[in-house]
């Protein structure tokens, strides 16, 4: 077996780690700026893709086939996202003759659509947001409007069929006039799409995102995994992910992996796939989408329940048939967090930094994994999306991963380019995060509730520190500074305090 | 040899004494207290250097930093155990803490923070911008960064087009 | 609580890992030429013991003790070596009012002395080696020599009471005579030592090292461990240790881990510590010596288990009851393999290779810990021992470890000093290491019977890359290289090919 | 340029020519098939230097690799991925395989192949000593490591004591 990776950093190095370890030949594709990437040095063949764009570059179809019939792979690995996702993809790779890791092409086109997915999660039994299912009535009345209302319960999300980006939508809350809301919805949304069809749906307000890992062989055996909690989101990307979930109780975790699993018998699911929930306060599950595909977020998986999903992943589409049992999938030990580690300046709004990292000095030590796809020297490209590693720990309970993870931060050496790691080491000391009293706007209403000091605890000695070298730096350099040139100012960056840190 | 050094919002007086007997060995003094350290260039390149410094004063803080010249006004930021302590060298701070908030006269430059495409242009030369008001937006990342006037002013030259690629530190408008 | 590490290299750093985990403060210890390394600047607090010759600095208990004052540590981590294992240290510290990490001095002293320890495992009913329990009568008839061998067991030791050095031993196989060799040795032992008393020792030949780690807090609980092998030794240094044994089976595990509980609790003893036993081909195993320390191995043990063993020394050393649930340190999850990096070239004879490191990128991702001491740009130091890093894995099962460790030491980039990863990718894909068959002394017989080819297997494009690299570099250069002189002939390395690897 | 380069027991020609249009890119040739690529040397320090290399012509193998001039006779280390690969650059290989074996004439010097410390010296000017006799014990990283002599002779001069630090490269015994 020779599997083509379609995709770049940490978790085309993740993929090959498998590979590697099964005794599978590795092919890595890379853009012109990728060149040199830890990804393309780790595979035994490498094919450049030309081009810094990933329009031009890793979403290009015909070039990855050609790429897997010019090294005789067959199979390929898309990842996750790029072509991950993409139905056509998986086609093409089928019509080239290519084993695709990952579901069938019409399962990733089936889930990929809202309201086929949500139909699908509906015929299996899976609970799903109550709505009004499809558009109200054009010449609905008052009272049947108002009864609908009831019937779904409040408070709901009034919503345009047509909408996206919070045009034609409006929340409301009990007792509020849902009429005036449905009719200002639909005239905002014809102004704003020509097309005033809206639709009601319960709001789960200060929900939780909890997930649902899940193998699936060729031969009908379906393993659904502990949940994994997300809920820490800035602006809808996740940042933490840990498992298990605070939660969800042993009742819940059983309903939720039934729910998983029955969904993806419905569809007929193979391979790895994750099915997103919605946990509300009462403890109630609702169906929010499927990715058909390997998550950034699997490694925690991996932590608790000593199961390697892509080594699986790969057998899966060996054909092979899931032999563990699957009450192990099921059984986490211990507790695994990891933090999504950006390069991004969250002490300037979260700027994204591309750059050279000047150094990577990972974390190491017990219960701590990293996976990067940069090392010291790397150019972190400005064409692709800003993450440059996951940091993971394990430890016996919750509390203690919190300390690890703020001990392996704390480890953690990235120069040249700011990162999200001061980020992480104020959430981990959050009361809230460590009570686990948070759910996905949790992070958005802490950070604006912030008062503008800078996200790291600074060292006891740290300034003295800087004052020293710095004068011994100019001393050694023979000069005497930057003169009495005034700085030039820089406007995005106006209100960084001199004293400012990354 | 003497050298200001501003940094955590305070400037210090430093003097900088070597030792004669010890090459690499210097004294430092600040706010009336002497530091003696042995302090070497570990390797260098371009605007970075790894410095050593070994405390022999008895006090713990023996340890690589990375220091790197920042802009042209004396910024040097010196990387210490993942933190990153900017300070200034015999520079001046810029006058007023929040300088886009200070109004003033002169042109000012809306300059792209890190490399990146321009995506939209949100003003023409002529129009009238308040403070903070986005002027460009520049995508780096997959992710689209709103550049904002400085100050309040009129819109002088949009030096880029939709589409242009910038590096750092390119001109991404002009208001005066 | 604050803790002087008394130490240095990665164990300093995985002590401080515990600490900082535990929100324990810390005081690293160092030689001058450690001022930079990494244990410095991990630590809260760091302390100058001057000079560079360990018995001028890290076994200067007058220097630790003084240390500890100045800072207002409480307390004092050996690690392993240096004065680990040195009872005056010990009680040095308790007399300057230190709590020592670790057992009482006493009991130290008293698992120091072959003798005594012996003494104590027979009166825990432990199995000790047979033999004549002390020194031959002087005038023995050939009768009675006979009678007391055949009482033994052949084959056997003769060895002399004061020897070493293997002067004045003798091996005596079945049916072989035993009087001339007691003879025989009697009068070697006199010539070398002026002492001609010598003693019986069953021989067990091809016997596997086998340890069994327990933690013992000041209560009285005692919690011994699934066992690690550590058979893999070259000249008795170990380099390979792994659990569980392939050797062992569960009713050997318990029999193994109550041996050693009944030794713990003989001499009271607390904190962590290791009994190691030969484990002959019948399955029957004999008590050889406790280390009354931390061990170099353990992270195989906290691989296995998820519980951290340093963590639980500390706690202990708190006063704190041992609280798991001993079951779960005798039920494995898995397998777990170490291979210890040494700064050696396996492919000139295994010569110290001190120097500056121009790269450390130590392997990473699922089931990777590396815990190392060293990092990019350090100078590995001549001082002290050549032990670099430990690389570990945990997988599923014991091939899949192995498999994972191959990929691995794949991984470990090393620049500017050879190691002994070469030798680890070539003891891992040997046949008898996959079945098991190996005993303390294969390693030595196995690297006697290579045939002198290097350690590694070559890549397949290498020579290529190798070529073009010098061709560039020489055009980049501007040079034409070393022109026509003789390469400068070095003694020690005459028979080194060129084509040679480290 | 031409280049003769020594690895793997095997002396290739290599030819070695520049684009003129495109700096940084070579035409490499030997046993006649050419290879092009982009190198650049990313960073030097002293005798090593960190050089990218990008195929251009399809095969595998872009990679970086770290060279590292040995000796004096054109020795370059090439490290690629953990593997080393010891190329001799317009040299000439020592003669024979086994120089110790070889015997001959002139003088020969025991050097230390590390840093380390003599502990103790088997010898003395005017002995007789076989190849492969150990001379000199010098303790590195704890362990001991007996230097031989690299063939038959006298010992001429044994230039270190007992309890002498070495540096590696460092003359322990002169042997003729």
């Amino acid at each position: 077996m020779k599997v083509l990776i379609a995709n770049r950093g940490e978790i085309a190095v993740r993929i090959m780690r498998a590979c590697r370890e099964l005794g599978v030949a590795t092919v890595a594709v890379h853009a012109d700026c990728d060149r040199l990437a830890p990804h393309v040095r780790y595979a035994d063949e490498a094919v450049g893709l030309g081009a810094d764009e990933a329009v031009d570059s890793y979403l290009r179809i015909d070039k990855l086939i050609d790429a897997a019939r010019r090294t005789g792979a067959d199979a390929v690995h898309p990842g996750y996202g790029f072509l991950a996702e993409n139905a056509d993809f998986a086609q093409a790779a089928v019509d080239a003759g290519l084993c695709i890791v990952g579901p069938r092409p019409e399962v990733i086109a089936l889930m990929g659509g809202k309201t086929a997915a949500r139909e699908a999660a509906a015929r299996a039994g899976v609970p799903i947001v109550p709505g009004s299912g499809g558009p109200l009535p054009a010449g609905a009345s008052d009272d049947e409007l108002r009864r609908t209302g009831e019937e779904i319960g409040y408070p709901l999300f009034v919503k345009a069929v047509a909408g996206g980006g919070g045009k034609g939508m409006r929340l409301v809350r009990p007792g509020a006039d849902l009429v005036n809301a449905v009719r200002g919805a639909a005239s905002e949304a014809t102004a704003a799409f020509g097309d005033g069809a809206v639709y009601l749906e319960r709001a789960i307000e200060r929900g939780r995102h909890i997930e649902v890992q899940l193998l699936a062989d060729a031969h009908g055996t379906v393993v659904p995994f502990v949940e994994r909690e997300c809920s820490i989101q800035r602006r809808h990307q996740k940042l933490i992910e840990e498992t298990p979930s605070v939660a969800v109780d042993e009742a819940t975790r059983r309903a939720l992996a039934e729910a998983a699993a029955a969904l993806a018998r419905e569809v007929g699911y193979t391979n790895a796939g994750t099915i997103e929930f919605l946990l509300d306060r009462d403890g109630k599950f609702y169906f929010l989408e499927m990715n058909t595909r390997l998550q950034v977020e699997h490694p925690v998986t991996e932590m608790v329940t000593g199961l390697d999903l892509v080594r699986w992943q790969l057998r899966i589409a060996r054909g092979e048939p899931l032999t563990m049992d699957p009450e192990r999938a099921l059984a986490p030990r211990g507790h695994a967090i990891e933090c999504r580690v950006y390069a991004e300046d969250p002490d300037a709004g979260f700027l994204p930094s591309p750059g050279r990292l000047s150094a990577h000095r990972p974390p190491a030590g017990p219960g701590v994994r990293v996976d990067a796809g940069v090392e010291s020297g790397f150019e972190v490209p400005v064409h692709y999306d800003s993450m440059v590693s996951k940091l993971v720990v394990w430890d016996e309970d919750r509390s203690a991963a919190i300390e690890r993870m703020l001990r392996a931060l704390g480890e953690y050496e990235v120069g040249g380019v700011p990162t999200t790691v001061p980020l992480f080491r104020w959430i981990l000391r959050l009361d809230d995060f460590a009570a686990g009293r948070f759910d996905t706007t949790y992070l958005d209403r802490a950070l604006a509730g912030r008062d503008g000091t800078p996200f790291v605890d600074l060292p006891a000695d740290g300034e003295e520190t800087a004052i020293l070298a710095a004068a011994v730096h100019t001393a050694l350099r023979g000069g005497s500074g930057g003169g009495p040139r005034r700085e030039a100012a820089r406007s995005w960056r106006r209100a960084a305090r001199l004293e400012g840190l990354r | 040899m003497r050298v200001e050094i501003a940094v955590g919002g305070r400037l210090h007086e430093v003097t900088v004494e070597r030792e004669p007997a010890h090459p690499g060995r210097f004294r430092v003094t600040w706010d009336g207290a002497t530091r003696l350290v042995d302090a070497r260039i570990v390797e260098r390149a371009g605007r970075e250097a790894l410095l050593s410094l070994v405390r022999l004063d008895g006090a713990a803080g023996s340890r690589e930093v990375r220091c790197v010249e920042t802009g042209a006004g004396g910024g040097l930021a010196v990387h210490d155990r993942g933190v990153v302590w900017r300070t200034v060298v015999n520079g001046r701070r810029a006058a007023g803490a929040d300088g886009a908030a200070a109004g003033g006269d002169g042109e000012e430059r809306v300059t792209a923070p890190m490399p990146g495409k321009v995506v939209r242009i949100l003003v023409a030369p002529g129009d009238e911008v308040a403070a903070r008001q986005p002027v460009v937006v520049v995508e780096a990342m997959k992710m689209e960064n709103e550049m904002a006037a400085p100050r309040a002013g009129t819109v002088k030259e949009i030096p880029v087009e939709e589409g242009t690629s910038v590096d750092a530190g390119r001109v991404l408008a002009v208001i005066e």
